[in-house]
């Protein structure tokens, strides 16, 4: 399905999403690819970005990688490690900037399922059942700007998702958000592994911002089940840098987050993966 | 409502009679830890004393949940994730409610924020804890527990979230006394309000230690005696997934499940070799092999260590 | 004014109030001499006797006396340090078993005043202005029990405290606390200089039930405004024992709590104080 | 609602500079600590830099606020308690209040739990949390801040209280580092509320620590750097008070203060003494004897001291 492609696609995303993320800001990061944004991007352009994970770890050093928020690695180096709720209510209190979030739905204004794709059914006889909100709701609802990261296919860009597990900007009215209580700014990117999309400030509609290197408007649109509005200068991402692919090599040195099931069958053993891990911890930063 | 009655004496026991004593058929539970600290261990002895029509109340606690759906001891999930973090979705769940293989578990969706706060508002013994959580979104339109409010102070509008209040909370520590006092180290998750919202908990520990060695770090004491009914000594009770400062995460065994899972049979098979193929916790232990124990727990100790 | 008595009347106060404190319950107590309370009470009968403090301590073994609840002798030896909020929030969910007040003003129905002696005047203008409930309401709120601790002075026990700092079974009438939301179940004894006051399981009356010895019942009606109810059986109390005497002494070896400026004034400088008290905290428990 | 800006930056300063910059007449303040661990000697900053018309909001908060009364500067004070502990009535707000002398300090009364919990409201950006404390009590008949409803789940009467939202909290902790994470040992208070609560956030520290020293014992950072605007080092910063782990409580001079205020004459002669008579906290130390401080703190740490 794939065209080939100079670049991984998982691997542009993880980057293009790391560059939304500025040195000195606090990050709240959700699970599985979006982990690897935060980590890349403490290391190209951002040393000084807060980590944060809503199992309770503030300001971890990345020296291997995580699984999950609540994995003991989600603590090496920490700064302060505390309670679930303490981080919720500090994302409530609008202490964080920026969130990154995955999707398996996305609509025109940035609403994301994430609960459920009815397919012929609905929300209790789902063609999908999907994990659910987990902390993705709170992130949303409260950080400062969030940023989406979704794999571009048909089915998952639509002009209303089946269900609104986190809100975006709900039907795009003028202070949408506000008036339901909402305490964050909303999204401001969609990166994909093929294009990033952005929000138009006074519609809140989703559009066209950046292609990748080969990608074309028409394949983007073929993927876009609304009238896509495109940037007056559509930019295009630059190819991913030696230092980039070698900073995601740095942090899942056994490919695992992106290569999955395949990445994990070339490992050994145990001793192999943690002699792996170990190599990684004191090599890396 | 009824005082506390639990006071410092000796609650050590065995893994299997704190769940024989502790659980019974149509029990409400939660768990410890966020993905990661979560008490596994138990979730073995509860499938293998066949306890059913649980409820479970939790915020993301899939390695625990998808063993009692795949068993067909989960009646009920009142929770927020459901899922495996960079390893997928959650196999058994997914076949329970869109093919109700086994059979169809009931779900009741919240969010991680919305669970912490029902149970820092059982915690506290409050009704509710408001939240700014859910607001807009479809979890509102489907959970009825939620009460939309304009606050009376404000008048911005506010989700008002019921306290959660589990028969049984089981959680897992790296350090208990035998009195009940547990010290956490790494994040805490909702650990200290899930401990307060229940009625009944059980402290599993990677150590038991002297009342003197738990009074030398005071301030490390999450869990005081009076919350906890029962402790018990469980090393490596959360394996395959990690514990602060003790063992780090089993990404290999983690997927290997996850594989085998992805069909009926293949749990089954599971199951029946690392759950009903072991007579107790040791047994599961010397399945997975007990260098394999040892080598995530030096992993785990070139990273994190409990300080001295 | 006080006549010639076999005992130190503050030092029966304590003692009779650490008799209400069974070994293995959890004592939350206020400021002040009923510290002392708690401490004696864990010297003398009841070694397992978990003390807690407001300030978030839990569990202290007490090496040396407390002036307040925060000191950092409150946490001498602890088995948890937390916060404020918490040690309150375990009080409203009802795990503590006991807790010890001092009050200003007492009413028949164990209602305290601690808040203002308002004289000629009012809330806003009283006569004396007190320090208010500090975390007194809250105990007398919640916790299972409570025990009054407070001198008899003709002026403190009334049909009705100028102000309701902290309830005790408010109008008396049947239900009033439950009534009312509260949590815990009242007071069960008010322990003065003189006598123990009860209160009646029916009608919630205070009545006088134990009198110390040399004291009358007469005396004791002398002080109270109101028509003072007794025990069928009023009990009278045993002369302090030397132990009982020795734990106090233990307890607060420079008499600090109970004799206030005029022990100050016994101690020569910050020296001596630190060698008593080191001394207090090698030879005592 | 702003979205927070500070940064992990250097925010050392001096105590002169942090009073002069974040307290403004008018401004509401809190501090740490609960009668311990109480930054005593911000408050004789701020006498000395004469800020006016403040409004205290806090728990039990006795040795700090006699001071500010006595000097004239605080015109509310919404608190719970306001007196002296073993050592007896606070003098110069017994004084203001029945004498008027030097003026009538407004009050509002609260209770510890019900102010805790005004800062717990804030902290998680909520308008209100719920209590049960205070119900049937006086309190509620003079504090119309207070709503009591019947709770809508379990509808049974509740106190709601207001978010306390001071501009300024000072907090005393052990250890921080430039940035602003701080480790408290010891009880913590409401201080991990406080510093999220208010606007802005000084915290004082008996030392400053490298951020690698804050990381080796990560769970007690009760204070992350993005709720802090500026660090300043200030031992001994609690005296009288005691400072958990670093110096005892002084007993004779919070006596000898207690005595002399008890006269009008008497506390502005202290006054002059200890706080105008002192250029800083350096001098005051100076004044109260080092050789005074250094015994305090021998004392302290025959009894606690920080786990190395």
């Amino acid at each position: 399905m794939e065209k080939e492609l100079p670049y991984v696609p998982g691997q542009m995303m993880a980057l293009m999403t790391a560059k939304e993320l500025k040195d000195g800001e606090i990050v709240f990061v959700g699970i599985g690819l979006t982990l690897m944004a935060g980590i890349v991007a403490q290391m190209l352009h951002a040393p000084n970005l807060t980590i944060v994970y809503e199992s309770g770890c503030i300001g971890p050093r990345k020296w291997r990688v995580d699984f999950n928020v609540g994995d003991s690695s989600a603590a090496d180096g920490a700064t302060a490690l505390t309670s679930e709720w303490r981080v919720f209510g500090d994302l409530q209190a609008a202490f964080y900037d920026v969130g990154v979030l995955g999707a398996a739905q996305v609509d025109k204004y940035g609403n994301i399922n994430s609960t459920a794709i009815f397919g012929e059914g609905d929300y209790y006889h789902p063609q999908v059942r999907l994990p659910g909100s987990g902390g993705g709701n709170d992130i949303g609802s409260s950080v400062g700007r969030t940023v989406i990261m979704m794999k571009m296919q048909k089915k998952r860009f639509l002009p209303r998702v089946d269900y609104i597990t986190t809100p975006g900007y709900l039907d795009g009215t003028p202070q949408a958000r506000q008036k339901a209580g909402l305490v964050g700014g909303g999204p401001v990117a969609v990166v994909t592994d093929k294009a990033v999309f952005r929000f138009d400030p006074q519609t809140h509609e989703m559009y066209l911002d950046t292609l990748y290197p080969g990608i074309t408007v028409d394949e983007i649109k073929s993927y876009v089940n609304w009238d896509l509005k495109t940037a007056p200068q559509i930019k295009t991402a630059p190819l991913p840098t030696k230092e980039e692919l070698a900073a995601l090599k740095r942090a899942d040195p056994g490919n695992l987050v992106l290569g999955r099931e395949e990445a994990r069958r070339q490992i050994r053993d145990i001793h192999q993966y943690v002699a792996m891990t170990l190599a990684g911890r004191y090599h890396g930063l | 409502m009824q005082h506390n009655q639990r006071r410092a004496t000796n609650k050590q026991m065995t893994l299997a009679e704190a769940v024989s004593r502790f659980v019974f058929d149509g029990a409400t539970l939660t768990f410890g830890g966020f993905i990661g600290r979560d008490c596994v261990a138990v979730v073995h002895e509860i499938v293998r004393q066949g306890k059913k029509d649980l409820t479970v109340i939790d915020d993301s606690k899939t390695d625990i949940t998808d063993i009692l759906v795949g068993a067909g001891l989960l009646k009920k999930w009142e929770g927020a994730y459901f899922g495996y973090g960079a390893l997928g979705l959650a196999p058994n769940f997914r076949r329970s409610i869109e093919q109700g293989i086994p059979y169809r578990v009931e779900v009741e969706d919240w969010t991680n924020a919305a669970i912490s706060m029902r149970f820092l508002a059982a915690a506290l013994n409050l009704p509710f804890m408001p939240t700014r959580s859910m607001l807009g979104s479809d979890i509102l339109k489907y959970n009825q527990k939620v009460k939309v409010i304009q606050d009376p102070f404000e008048g911005q509008p506010l989700a008002l979230v019921p306290a959660a209040r589990p028969d049984v909370a089981f959680i897992h520590v790296q350090r208990a006394d035998i009195t009940g006092n547990g010290q956490i180290w790494g994040f805490t998750g909702s650990d200290e309000n899930k401990v307060r919202a229940a009625k009944r908990v059980v402290l599993t520990c990677e150590e038991i230690v002297p009342p003197e060695e738990i009074k030398r770090q005071a301030n490390l004491t999450a869990i005081p005696f009076y919350c906890v009914d029962a402790v018990v000594h469980v090393p490596f009770g959360c394996h395959p997934q990690s514990c602060y400062g003790y063992y780090a995460y089993d990404v290999l065994f983690c997927g290997q499940y996850h594989e085998m899972a992805k069909t009926r049979e293949g749990f089954l098979a599971w199951l029946d070799t690392y759950v009903y193929g072991c007579r107790d916790h040791q047994e599961y232990c010397a399945k997975v092999g007990w260098d394999r124990l040892f080598a995530l727990q030096h992993l785990e100790r070139q990273f994190n260590r409990l300080p001295a």
